[in-house]
């Protein structure tokens, strides 16, 4: 059974949070690029809740959201932003590089599909040191058009290596849709391909997320193989930056608006009051303790001090 | 920015320029195309491509799925059959996918062939820089393209450059690596309106002076000549190229200069050590070795990846106040002279701030 | 119908011609590597002669019989490997680029995969430019691992180019077989994957072979999209050079005979003498006229002159 | 083949050495693992891993797809977790295909990650030459690795070094390259059974002299010894260095030699321009300008790619009658002197074809 209450909170936070950066965006103090994950919040935490603290997860540009659902640091996450020492990459990545193994977030990274084998060589380390861990690759649906992605799969399914390959289809490459970019095929068709337990699913639904990633999971525990999930969804913002962006026309409102009725955390709230999980009280609660906890990390982003130059090793 | 404007001139800036000469090699020739990701996006590839789509067609216009070393493979592939493909990537670090395509089957081909092959392909490749860009999205990399016999790599500073190498680039029957600085973008300037070309040739003087010779490329020429002009105004000559074309490398107008000036000064875009300044430096003491009133000096990256945060940023790129104050080491007698020149330049870049290429920039990328 | 005799001329050429290659590779004259071809040769035959000259083909490293097959010349072919000034290319190749517009063998190219996509830029450029050409890439069964050969076929079938890829599968790449290196499910997958027309047939079978390729053909000029044909095969000599090598271990002289038993000459010369298009006398003619041809050949490439440094230009 | 044996030593060539290495590391620690297309298959990557896979089975020793930039992504990954991948390419050109892994995450992480991650990676790429390979199975291209910071970039020259060198890399907790030269397979010398490390860490001097310094990388450290030795025996004395270690680059061995001297020439394995040598040049030149009797010279591959013909081949290389050419250049007066030393190194190179690279070789690759 998925931990609904977990996930709404995990979902809730993520939502608040990235509202928070886009309102603040235009203060000029998050001096980097920022990829929003506002709408696709139910990937981020149903994949991340099936997950041990020790799997290991890589990322992409549109990150934080992965980073926090593992259980990532929002200090540090946004002091990263904000260019400072005491981001979790010290203030040299921004927001492309969150990296922090503490937490199992391996890595992030900004070339398209460059963690997708970083993946599948954490999970040949597990295998290889006999550690009964699993390694999640988050890609995009433009990822998987890079050849890496499929010499990281074959790869993967020859030595069916404890690794789950996570699908976020928001139908789009920055403003250019799936159908400017692929023939008219099912996504999962290219993990089924080779010879990966592929499946696709609602990914605004958190608990169905949940619950496909945890039989995932346990195929990979057990020895069974790596996965390929699909996860049908939809980014509201633009695709980078805090804005709206739906006249530009490159989508129609149209497309938009039906995506956004299907809310993950409207889905949620759904079913837990479906099923009496819901209680308005502790979800003001909640709201209230996250806005809280947001705003104390900006203050702790925006106290911090900025890096000084320094001694700059490239060598360990 | 530096603008370069005369009177009763046509001010565009080189982002305009480069759209219209896509729009005119496109005009011009059925056998160019256009591909990238995002070619045909409503933001155009920084409005560089902007309209062209609706313009010409999704068969002119190729919107390309994200897979650079593919596509770059196609694009020759086309130009073998005579087709004449500019390409674009958003960043110079995209293109590291597609390196075993560009310097194997577009740099070779035409010599493996016996010359019975062209490759007439033109890549365009972002330059990243500034508000947090990070480390795989600032390289430069010139030396990886330059290194390669048979590819050409120009690097335009100027609005007036920026189109008329990339007409000449389209034009030209090899493969043609245009490395096209984000900041430069924003630079205004001269351009005609008609469709010209500026020839694959090599480097042109901007400031000419008699102390010392100084090489740059594409967004540092814009500070280079910052540092020229205040320089100027101290009395201290510095005669400046702007290098525009990497490979082929005609030396000569430098070599000319420095056997004049006897001190050379090359700024290298991206990192210094193995960069492009070393091969310059290197031929230049060879060719002027008597002439040489000191050792070439380089300036460029230093020996750690591009940083995001602006704590860091400050020290990282060169840029003319230490331009000068590099002069100011190999005339030493000169040094105080140019105190002033430091404080100009100074207080302009003051009134920008270090991780932004235009004081109405906000972001996001 | 497939052109029986035309197909038995062809691969008996290309058989007698390796053969010579190899017989003469030990006088140290051709000193550049040489992949040959022996026991695949129903392949190039059965493709290329379902080809217009002005098809393209795209080669690799072993592309001896894909360029004879097309129409290559021989002579021009020897003098490459000899390093000769009236190579193919001038001698500045050998043996990995043939290269002969003329006969539309645009490119052979030595690095695993690379000429894919060239093949794919060749059909964009036929369908931009309104001629009615098909191109084809050969690639091994090692090739498709390449992720270059995913992104070029995405492509292919995003804009139904006319291009076919035709898999030679020789079950080994060098000395690795294709279970060390795939998991163990029919090649054709990687082709459909991309939603294009895939087949599978017996490699050694050069009349099946032609008219595989011949419908492949005619669906690409036809504007109905690309083809992934895998033709089974074995390569009977070392991966590179002139030997046998059976006994270094990496295969089985069980595996080798049970190919060998069914070489491409003998089916063919079987099913033509089923069709009663045999002709003892002719096959003996026709064996002396390519063996005078190849002599002749031979003496063109050793009395050929080497190419002399001068001016050697990297612009057109 | 130079033969650098000294009287009771173990004499075995770089190809046993580099075996030797591999099964020492492999048995000194069970996080060490080697992939690489052939390293698992009976003829083992030019006898550099045969036994191995017999020995530590499919899961140490790993046969790969190809599918290079995947696998090193692959690699990289597995490091980052503290595996310590020891990864082969039979060619740097092969290695074009997984720069974007290799230049970014394997250079970049320790970095970028503040130093909380790190790659013990080790990428053995062996560089083509002779036997008409052409030009996609020859390329050095050392400056694409030595260009981009965070890399360490090693070309042994003797087997001492190859064994000792490759332990080090894969003892170190970085990414490191070794251009490996097929040609130094061949060399033999003293290599000690034990398992022993050569640090990475800069330059050897192999020849002493007073009269020029010489900087040579991989295969023609063996080509400048003959020289050397030649040279020697007329009476010039030619300070010679293996370079050894490109990125990090310790040059004040050289830069102390310049200053003695006066004469600095560097051979390079790889092109010639944009190549390693540009960059000692303008150090030396920058830091000995005083000292300087002549501009440093620099020889390496010309302004074309590697044909393949004999034909073409035997001006395409520097040799050691080059090397000597180019000293009787920078030093007029020795010019005549040199004249045996040339009839020497001249007599040699006529006992072996010029493209292979041992008397026994009978090809096929
Ligand atoms: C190799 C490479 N090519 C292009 C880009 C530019 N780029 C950044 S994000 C992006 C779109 C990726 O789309 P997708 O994988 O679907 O992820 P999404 O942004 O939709 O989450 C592109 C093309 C890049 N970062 N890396
Ligand atoms: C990118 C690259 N990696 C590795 C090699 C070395 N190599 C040459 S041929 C070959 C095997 C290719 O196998 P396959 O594609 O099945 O063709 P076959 O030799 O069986 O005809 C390999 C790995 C190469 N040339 N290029
Ligand atoms: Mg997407
Ligand atoms: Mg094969």
């Amino acid at each position: 059974m998925a931990p609904l209450k977990a996930l709404f909170r995990d979902m809730l936070r993520n939502r608040r949070i990235e509202e928070e950066i886009a309102r603040r965006y235009a203060d000029q103090e998050m001096r980097c690029p920022v990829h929003l994950s506002i709408g696709q919040e139910a990937i981020s935490a149903g994949v991340c809740l099936a997950l041990e603290p020790t799997d290991q997860v890589v990322s992409t540009h549109r990150a934080h959201a992965h980073y926090l659902s593992k259980g990532g640091d929002l200090n540090r996450m946004l002091a990263e932003f904000h260019g400072k020492a005491t981001g979790c990459c010290g203030g040299r990545g921004g927001s492309m590089h969150i990296f922090d193994h503490d937490v199992g977030m391996l890595l992030s990274l900004p070339i398209v599909a460059s963690g997708i084998p970083i993946a599948v060589g954490a999970a040949l380390a597990m295998r290889q040191t006999n550690t009964n861990g699993v390694a999640v690759a988050f890609v995009g649906d433009a990822a998987v058009e890079e050849g890496v992605f499929h010499e990281a799969a074959n790869f993967a399914a020859l030595r069916s290596l404890p690794i789950i390959f996570v699908c976020e289809n928001n139908l789009f490459s920055v403003y250019t849709r799936l159908d400017d970019r692929q023939p008219d095929l099912p996504l999962q068709r290219l993990g089924a391909a080779h010879g990966i337990h592929a499946e696709t699913a609602d990914g605004n639904d958190a608990s169905l997320v949940y619950n496909i990633m945890q039989n995932a999971v346990a195929r990979a525990r057990a020895g069974a193989g790596p996965s390929f999930l699909v996860f049908d969804t939809y980014r509201w913002l633009e695709h980078c930056g805090p804005n709206y962006d739906n006249d530009i026309g490159y989508r129609s409102p149209e497309e938009f608006e039906a995506w956004k009725l299907r809310d993950p955390l409207a889905i949620l709230s759904e079913q837990m009051k479906a099923s009496g999980q819901w209680d308005e009280g502790e979800a003001e609660r909640q709201r209230a303790a996250i806005d809280a906890e947001i705003d104390a990390a900006f203050r702790f982003a925006l106290e911090s001090p900025l890096p000084q130059p320094g001694e700059m090793a490239v060598y360990a | 920015m530096p603008d370069t404007a005369l009177p009763e001139t046509r001010i565009i800036s080189a982002a305009s320029a480069i759209l219209e000469a896509t729009e005119q090699c496109l005009a011009a020739d059925p056998r160019v195309y256009l591909m990238g990701e995002g070619v045909a996006d409503p933001k155009g590839i920084f409005g560089t491509t902007l309209g062209l789509v609706e313009r010409w067609g999704r068969d002119r216009v190729i919107e390309m799925p994200v897979a650079e070393n593919g596509l770059t493979g196609v694009a020759i592939g086309s130009a073998l059959m005579g087709q004449r493909p500019l390409m674009v990537h958003q960043r110079v670090d995209f293109a590291l996918l597609a390196l075993e395509q560009l310097l194997n089957n577009a740099a070779k081909t035409f010599f493996v062939s016996n010359g019975a092959h062209r490759v007439p392909l033109t890549v365009r490749m972002i330059i990243g820089r500034g508000w947090g860009q990070g480390p795989e999205h600032s390289q430069a990399l010139e030396p990886i393209f330059a290194h390669v016999p048979g590819l050409k790599v120009v690097m335009p500073a100027t609005p007036y450059d920026a189109k008329g190498m990339l007409i000449a680039a389209v034009d030209d029957d090899n493969p043609v690596i245009i490395l096209e600085h984000r900041w430069i973008h924003y630079a205004t300037g001269h351009v005609p309106a008609e469709r010209y070309t500026v020839p694959l040739s090599g480097p042109q003087r901007v400031r000419e002076g008699d102390d010392v010779t100084i090489v740059a490329t594409s967004y540092n020429v814009l500070e280079a000549i910052e540092a020229a002009d205040a320089m100027a105004s101290c009395g201290i000559g510095a005669e400046l190229f702007d290098l525009r074309v990497i490979r082929p490398l005609d030396i000569q107008p430098i070599l000319d200069s420095v056997k004049r000036t006897g001190r050379l000064i090359i700024v290298d875009t991206g990192a210094k050590m193995y960069g492009i300044g070393a091969e310059i430096a290197a031929r230049a003491t060879e060719a002027c070795f008597g002439h040489l009133r000191a050792a070439p000096r380089r300036l460029g990256l230093p020996d750690y990846p591009t940083p995001s945060s602006r704590g860091l940023i400050g020290t990282f790129y060169p840029n003319s106040s230490r331009l000068i104050e590099t002069v100011g080491e190999i005339i030493p007698e000169a040094a105080e002279r140019l105190i002033p020149a430091l404080a100009t330049v100074a207080e302009h870049r003051a009134t920008v701030p270090v991780d932004i290429p235009h004081p109405a920039f906000r972001g996001p990328f």
